[in-house]
């Protein structure tokens, strides 16, 4: 195989900060390079320079053997360079088909040919055997399909190398699974795929070779033959990685009951059909199911951020329904919110900012309505030791935090309010392993103190790893619901495609 | 070293705008030449106008008042996350309900001068919470219509003034109110100077605006719901609350510039004389120059009332048609927007950052 | 005080300054002020500023540095120069001031008016001899009270020779759009106006435009505006407001000037009519003819007499 | 006074053709994510070029086509201003308004050496045109015949400039810009280029707003003779949605409306109440379009990492 990429002795700071160090990395013809590393060890840095979004502070990239410098995007395109963003650069009005032509469309005499355009995403989606429906409108696609779109969009624009981020981290079990086939099709018919991951397991099915980043420096380059899951998380964390804390039996009554909630707009199908679900002092229940079967929904029900139209919501043997965010999380709720981005952080907001949201109102951090600062520079500091969060200081804007120490500082955020009740979605979406096992540490931990966690993810080894109960959602409704012991990969499966439970019993 | 660092971000905000006043005179000199006056002659009477003397920077800053109090208004509503377009509209009804509680309205001295300041406040405060309150109840989009309601607020008090409670003294020409008892006056500052209370009044405003964002629980809220209204509402604030609030206020802080107009300076509500000066659209341009910074926007309040009040000593004393100082004082606004000067602070401390690595 | 500082000076030439509450601009008012004003000075020998005021709150800072810069006498101007000057010639008692157009009753203070309302009256008589439909028009700049001395008074007019005259005003909203005045003016005209009056400021020339080119007729304002075109600009209200300032600058150096009020009426030729009071360089349209002219004059007369009295309608 | 006629309308036509032409150029900004507020001062320029480059000329023709040139120039400081130097585009479009009033009156002053306004009879303005067959047609022909060519090609620009948003590339790019400006930038659209086109574009409109105003409402130029214009045109395009079609309707409801409430004048209703006519009902206007084109917030909160 030829070499077509080589990056070497990239350098990226950010003021003083360096965020990306004499990295050096190469790129054959035909094959799946992961680029793996903590959160903030510079892998966006680092391909956004390689896409022409940043420019290096210093290094050189080689494309087929010639030098090139890189002023913008369209540079990097014009290379055959494409990039899949960890959040998506679609346009949320335009259609698939316009989404993935934009840039090059078929064109006659000026006049933008929209049928030609379904036309060549249809052969595309052919040729690529990637499922996308043309002209559905981007806002109305599931995750997956928006992310096909962008995968189709590189591949439109002729790309040769293609660079992923995160491309699993938003994806449901199946939609993964589809990725990764795709992945690995896209390299055999001689596309040079950049992978970045959190998944080992994901890096060690696809992968060809592996680059792993610490700190913003090189810390291993590694064929899939040389190593294992667990050296790739040695390298990566700079330590052994342990086992989950054993879990104590716990048999504590109802601190959320939800009881018949009904969420429904206009005359549209219900959004939430009849639920009912209890979940226990010392108990954490996972939610699982694909994406978009009433998950968020149901969270932004129990946290207050919507209003339901039937039933009713207990908290501590409070009626909460229909209350105020507020008032909820006085009466114990904190609330780890599944878009980070959305929900969780301004990205203007300072750090300390962020950190202070809800607890801005707590007396030991306010005295007549003014902000006491010191003791809570203490708290967000102790945040920032224990969860190994990476940030410039306390006044470094949320928006330049890498995407999981972000979501580290939420989760230190919710965990710290020490609640009764925890909603966890998607606690670790973006997070690395090592954050990752303090997070699930930490939820165990909450649970062990006889603290309830009702935990929504998509990832179904998180669900599996972590869960007393688990109930699958699917159309708003709950499809099923098991134990930790006779809980299988494939039995939750079955009810999250919308099998009955009966189907998965046998 | 360490003051030094603690001092710069602090800076920062007023920093830009010093810079930039530098290239916008670089470039208002080149019109001045163009339109063949002496450049230094014309910029000394600009100067002087502002700033020349002690009279003069009294009136400078009597200009300046109001224009302040509405970009801190702007300001507030900016940081909450809504575009309040209606600061002309919440000014005038806030003057003329001042000028009219103060005509109408029984007693004097200290006590009515503080009533006729709340009536002011207050009218302005609710012509714009209603604009608020059609944002959040019918989704109408405040930017047009707080737009809107300037029309409407403008036409009404014109309405108030030519008819019902015209002031039928003197020629009776104009369309004003009743000149009020001169017990409610603002005191000038200083004896024979422009300058009055409301300069203070509109001073001790920033200033407590500065502390709210910095140190309270409300103006954090406020400000994190004008980051991300998602992120706010989520965190427990109460979205409609908040804007609502921030509207009234926004819409109290210029009914108080009109208030202190009538009050301070004009001792009568004039159809026509707080909406001709274009008070409204300074005041959103101080704001929007000083990024919403409280302090910020005092001082580029300053900086706006000084270029008008320099153009008119232009005017007075120099060959220099008035349209050309007009001119001079758009280039200058128009250069001082400019963020070229921050963008090579940027390069700068980034180039020194990595000097220092190296 | 005024009278040292005039004894110093006595060889330098005395300096007037002239503070306009607006710009020059769109307003002929002060353009004909202006050059009435530097006509005496010249004549007279003065040393005469003209300053402008960019806007309302201008007006007294422009008063007071003229106070401080010490000028001999101070000519300002209108309604709104009216609270400026009431503070700054209360607050010095030794200067001299002259107010064009309205009253201030301060002992320092010289008050030229203008009785514009005895020749919108005379207008708006020849308009209701004049009109063929019975329909007459009036497109005025604003509805505000100021106003009322034309609108007001030409309707008066126009009823007195002519009570079933239909008359129609509309009001513009602004000072300066002329595009407006024109529609107004074209409204009035598919209304059935034959002819219809500008007091629009700077939009009578949109209401001059619509007459060209519906071919009714129009009348303008403060100077002779027939000369613009004058097929259908019949008639011209005026206002002498450079002879006014002329006059106030010669009685200054004339030392015949005193504080208190001046008023100029059809009696003072201080206002007027085309044709009725004064010459015109363009000949009569027989759209008014002679015989209305004559009829008017004989309204004037009675006017001047004191036989008849019109209202001033500001004063209730 | 009747309340309804035919004169009505067919002045409602002409009065806002230069307000639909400017709210079209205000959209084309908003496309690309600038508010423009600078659009009355472009109107202004336009106005007065356009009576220079008649008065120079002596082509009515060529005096539209210097007064769409000169608007395109501000309109490129208003572009230079806020995408090379990422001023503010509110205090760029109040400062452009304000530099638009001084130069045009200085300007007046230098070339015509008069102060208010510029008036010369013998000047001729843009022709009406009969429109033959349509003109005999009773209610119809008075309506629709007899404007400016300028009244006709606004109602065509804007039908032009929706299929141009609507189904050319260039025009799909330009929509693009504005929906999700960090993606267009990262498929490498030539994000200023698109802006400076639309500004560009929004220029031209924004001096045969102008030119309509001096040169086919009127015959002369007048100091700040736009009185507002621009700022209802911006309103217009807001309530328009930045849709041509849109601003069609919003502009002739505006136009429409300040029709009617001349006539009320004659009513015994206050002129002030009658004057707030078209504000009010514009407010209703939005209150009953309130669910519609409001774009997602959550847009904003996207990162780039
Ligand atoms: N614009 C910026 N200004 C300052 N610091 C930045 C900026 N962008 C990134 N950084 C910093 O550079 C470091 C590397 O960030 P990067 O986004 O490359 O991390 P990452 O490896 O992609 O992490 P994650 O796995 O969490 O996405 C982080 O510490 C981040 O805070
Ligand atoms: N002063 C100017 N007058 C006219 N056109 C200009 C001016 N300055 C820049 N342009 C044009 O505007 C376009 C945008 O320039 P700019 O460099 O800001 O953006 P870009 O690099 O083309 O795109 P991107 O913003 O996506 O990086 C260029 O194509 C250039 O031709
Ligand atoms: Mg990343
Ligand atoms: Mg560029």
């Amino acid at each position: 195989m030829t070499t077509r990429l080589e990056m070497k002795n990239m350098t990226k700071m950010y003021g003083s900060f360096i965020a990306n160090d004499t990295i050096s990395l190469s790129l054959k013809a035909g094959e799946v390079h992961a680029v793996v590393g903590e959160n903030g060890a510079g892998k966006t840095t680092l391909m956004r320079m390689l896409y022409g979004m940043e420019r290096p502070t210093s290094g050189e990239i080689f494309i087929d053997g010639k030098r090139v410098a890189f002023t913008n995007p369209n540079d990097a395109i014009k290379n055959r360079i494409g990039m899949v963003h960890q959040h998506f650069m679609l346009f949320p009005d335009f259609t698939a088909a316009e989404n993935i032509v934009i840039g090059h469309e078929p064109k006659q005499a000026g006049f933008f040919n929209r049928k030609k355009a379904t036309e060549l995403v249809q052969e595309l989606v052919e040729t690529y055997q990637i499922p996308v429906r043309p002209n559905a409108k981007t806002a109305n696609c599931s995750i997956g399909e928006q992310q096909r779109i962008e995968i189709l969009k590189v591949l439109y624009q002729g790309a040769d190398i293609i660079i992923l981020d995160e491309p699993s981290a938003v994806l449901t079990p199946i939609e993964v699974k589809g990725l990764l086939k795709t992945i690995r099709q896209l390299a055999d018919q001689g596309k040079s795929i950049i992978l970045i991951t959190h998944k080992l397991r994901e890096v060690m099915e696809v992968a060809d070779s592996i680059t792993v980043l610490r700190n913003g420096k090189v810390t291993g380059n590694v064929t899939k033959e040389q190593t294992s899951v667990d050296e790739l998380a040695k390298l990566m964390v700079g330590r052994e990685l342990h086992d989950l804390t054993e879990r104590v039996q716990m048999n504590g009554e109802a601190i959320l009951e939800i009881k018949n909630v009904t969420v429904q707009e206009k005359d549209n199908k219900p959004l939430l059909d009849d639920i009912s679900l209890n979940v226990n002092r010392g108990e954490i229940v996972g939610i699982a199911g694909v994406s978009g079967n009433g998950q968020s929904e149901l969270l932004q029900v129990i946290s207050g951020l919507r209003s339901v139209k039937k039933g009713s919501i207990h908290l501590d043997g409070k009626d909460m329904t229909n209350q105020s965010v507020l008032s909820i999380r006085d009466a114990g709720l904190s609330h780890i919110p599944e878009d980070r981005y959305l929900w969780g952080a301004a990205k203007q907001a300072t750090v300390e900012e962020t950190g202070l949201m809800g607890y801005h109102k707590k007396p030991q951090y306010r005295s007549y309505s003014f902000l006491r600062k010191a003791p809570f520079r203490k708290l967000v500091n102790s945040w920032i030791e224990k969860f190994e969060i990476k940030a410039g200081s306390l006044e470094e804007k949320a928006g330049n935090l890498s995407g999981g120490n972000l979501q580290k500082l939420i989760v230190a955020r919710e965990l710290g309010h020490e609640t009764p009740i925890l909603i966890a979605a998607e606690p670790t979406r973006g997070v690395d392993i090592g954050a990752m096992e303090y997070i699930h540490e930490a939820l165990i931990e909450k649970r062990n103190k006889g603290e309830a966690v009702l935990l929504v993810s998509s990832e179904l080894s998180e669900i599996m790893a972590l869960s007393d109960r688990i109930l699958v959602m699917y159309e708003g409704e709950i499809a099923g619901e098991m134990d930790r012991q006779n809980a299988t990969e494939e039995a939750i499966s079955v009810l999250m495609a919308g099998g009955n439970q009966h189907e998965s019993k046998n | 070293m360490k003051v030094k660092t603690s001092l710069i971000p602090l800076l920062r905000p007023l920093l830009q705008p010093f810079i930039a006043i530098l290239i916008g005179l670089i470039t208002g000199a080149i019109a001045i030449s163009i339109a063949g006056e002496p450049v230094l002659a014309s910029y000394k009477e600009m100067w002087n106008g502002a700033f020349g003397n002690f009279y003069f920077l009294t009136s400078t800053l009597a200009r300046a008042t109001p224009i302040m109090l509405i970009g801190l208004g702007v300001a507030l509503a900016f940081r909450a996350g809504v575009f309040n377009l209606g600061a002309e509209g919440q000014m005038v009804l806030g003057a003329v309900s001042a000028a009219l509680a103060g005509v109408y309205l029984p007693g004097s001295g200290i006590g009515k001068m503080i009533l006729v300041l709340l009536v002011g406040i207050i009218a302005g405060g609710l012509w714009s919470l209603f604009a608020g309150w059609l944002e959040a109840k019918f989704k109408v989009q405040l930017l047009i219509s707080t737009l809107l309601l300037n029309y409407i607020a403008v036409l009404f008090a014109s309405y108030l003034v030519s008819d019902p409670f015209q002031d039928k003294t003197g020629s009776a020409a104009l369309a004003q109110t009743a000149m009020l008892d001169q017990s409610v006056w603002l005191p000038k500052l200083f004896q024979g100077m422009s300058v009055h209370w409301g300069f203070v009044i509109a001073v001790a405003a920033a200033l407590i605006m500065y502390i709210i964002f910095r140190t309270t629980s409300a103006g954090y809220e406020v400000k994190m719901l004008g980051f991300n209204p998602f992120f706010a509402s989520y965190g427990g604030v109460n979205k409609i609350k908040v804007m609502l609030t921030s509207m009234f206020i926004s819409g109290a802080l210029s009914g108080l510039a009109g208030t202190v107009e009538v009050l301070g300076t004009q001792y009568r509500f004039v159809d026509g004389a707080l909406t001709g000066p274009g008070l409204a659209w300074t005041g959103l341009m101080a704001t929007l120059l000083a990024n919403s910074h409280p302090i910020g926007t005092a001082v580029t309040s300053i900086f706006l009332a000084a270029l008008e009040t320099g153009a008119m000593g232009l005017e007075r004393n120099t060959q220099v048609p008035l349209e050309v100082s007009s001119i001079i004082q758009s280039v200058l606004i128009l250069f001082i927007s400019a963020k070229i000067t921050l963008k090579w602070w940027k390069r700068k401390s980034k180039a020194g950052g990595s000097n220092g690595t190296i | 005080t005024s009278n040292s500082a005039g004894d110093q000076k006595e060889e330098k030439a005395k300096k007037i300054a002239l503070v306009l509450p607006e710009k020059i601009g769109v307003n002929p008012f002060f353009q004909q002020m202006d050059d009435g004003a530097k006509e005496a000075a010249e004549e007279f020998g003065f040393e005469l500023k003209t300053i402008e005021s960019t806007d309302h709150s201008a007006i007294e800072e422009n008063l007071r540095v003229a106070v401080a810069e010490g000028y001999d006498l101070i000519i300002t101007s209108s309604f709104e120069s009216e609270d400026a000057l009431k503070k700054v010639a209360g607050e010095n008692p030794d200067q001299q001031f002259a107010i064009i157009d309205t009253t201030v009753d301060l002992p320092n203070v010289r008050s030229v008016n203008f009785r514009e309302h005895e020749a919108a009256y005379l207008l708006g008589a020849a308009a209701g001899l004049s009109t063929k439909t019975n329909t007459v028009g009036m497109v005025a700049a604003m509805d505000i009270p100021l106003l009322k001395k034309w609108t007001v008074a030409f309707e008066e007019g126009l009823k007195a020779t002519n009570p079933d005259a239909e008359y129609i005003v509309n009001y513009v909203g602004s000072f300066d759009d002329p595009a407006k005045a024109k529609e107004l003016a074209l409204l009035q005209a598919s209304k059935g106006a034959d002819f219809i009056a500008g007091a629009a400021a700077v939009g009578d020339l949109g209401v001059f435009e619509a007459a060209e080119e519906k071919g009714f007729y129009t009348a303008g304002q403060d100077i002779d505006r027939t000369e613009l075109d004058p097929e259908h600009i019949v008639l011209s209200q005026l206002k002498g407001t450079d002879a006014v300032a002329y006059e106030t600058i010669k009685a200054f150096s004339e030392g015949t000037y005193e504080p208190g009020v001046v008023a100029y009426g059809l009696k003072e030729e201080g206002v007027g009519l085309t044709y009725v009071t004064h010459e015109s360089e363009t000949p009569l349209s027989d759209f008014v003819g002679q015989e209305v002219i004559d009829q008017v004059i004989a309204i004037k007369e009675d006017i001047v007499s004191g036989k008849l009295e019109v209202k001033n309608p500001l004063e209730n | 006074m009747e309340l309804f006629d035919l004169t009505l309308l067919s002045s409602t036509i002409r009065m806002v053709t230069p307000i639909l032409l400017a709210a079209l150029g205000g959209a084309l900004c908003a496309r690309v994510g600038l508010f423009n507020v600078g659009l009355e001062g472009l109107i202004l320029i336009g106005a007065f070029s356009a009576i220079v480059g008649n008065h120079v000329t002596g082509s009515v023709f060529l005096a539209v086509v210097f007064a769409a040139f000169m608007s395109l120039l501000f309109s490129m400081l208003f572009a230079f201003m806020t995408i090379n130097l990422k001023a503010n585009d509110i205090v760029v479009g109040v400062a452009i308004n304000f530099l638009a009033l001084g130069l045009t009156t200085f300007a007046l002053r230098t070339i015509f050496d008069v102060k208010g306004a510029y008036y010369d009879k013998n000047m001729q303005g843009l022709p009406k045109w009969d429109i033959p067959v349509i003109e005999d047609i009773p209610v119809i022909g008075s309506l629709v015949s007899g404007h400016s060519p300028l009244v006709y090609l606004s109602f065509l620009i804007a039908i032009l400039l929706y299929i141009f948003l609507y189904r050319t590339v260039t025009g799909f790019r330009v929509l693009s810009v504005g929906m999700n400006p960090v993606a267009a930038r990262s498929i490498g659209l030539k994000v200023g280029s698109l802006q400076y086109m639309a500004i560009a574009l929004s220029g031209i409109l924004c001096g045969l707003a102008g030119a309509q105003l001096s040169l086919g409402q009127v015959t002369m130029f007048t100091e700040g003779m736009t009185a507002g214009r621009g700022f209802i045109a911006l309103v217009a395009t807001m309530l328009g949605q930045s849709h041509p079609i849109g601003i069609i309707g919003s502009s002739l409801l505006f136009g429409f409306m300040d029709a009617m409430s001349i006539r009320l004048q004659g009513f015994s209703l206050p002129t002030q109440f009658t004057q707030m006519l078209p504000y009010a009902i514009t407010i209703i206007a939005m209150f009953l379009l309130r669910d519609r084109g409001m774009g997602s917030q959550q847009g904003n909160q996207q990162s780039g990492r």
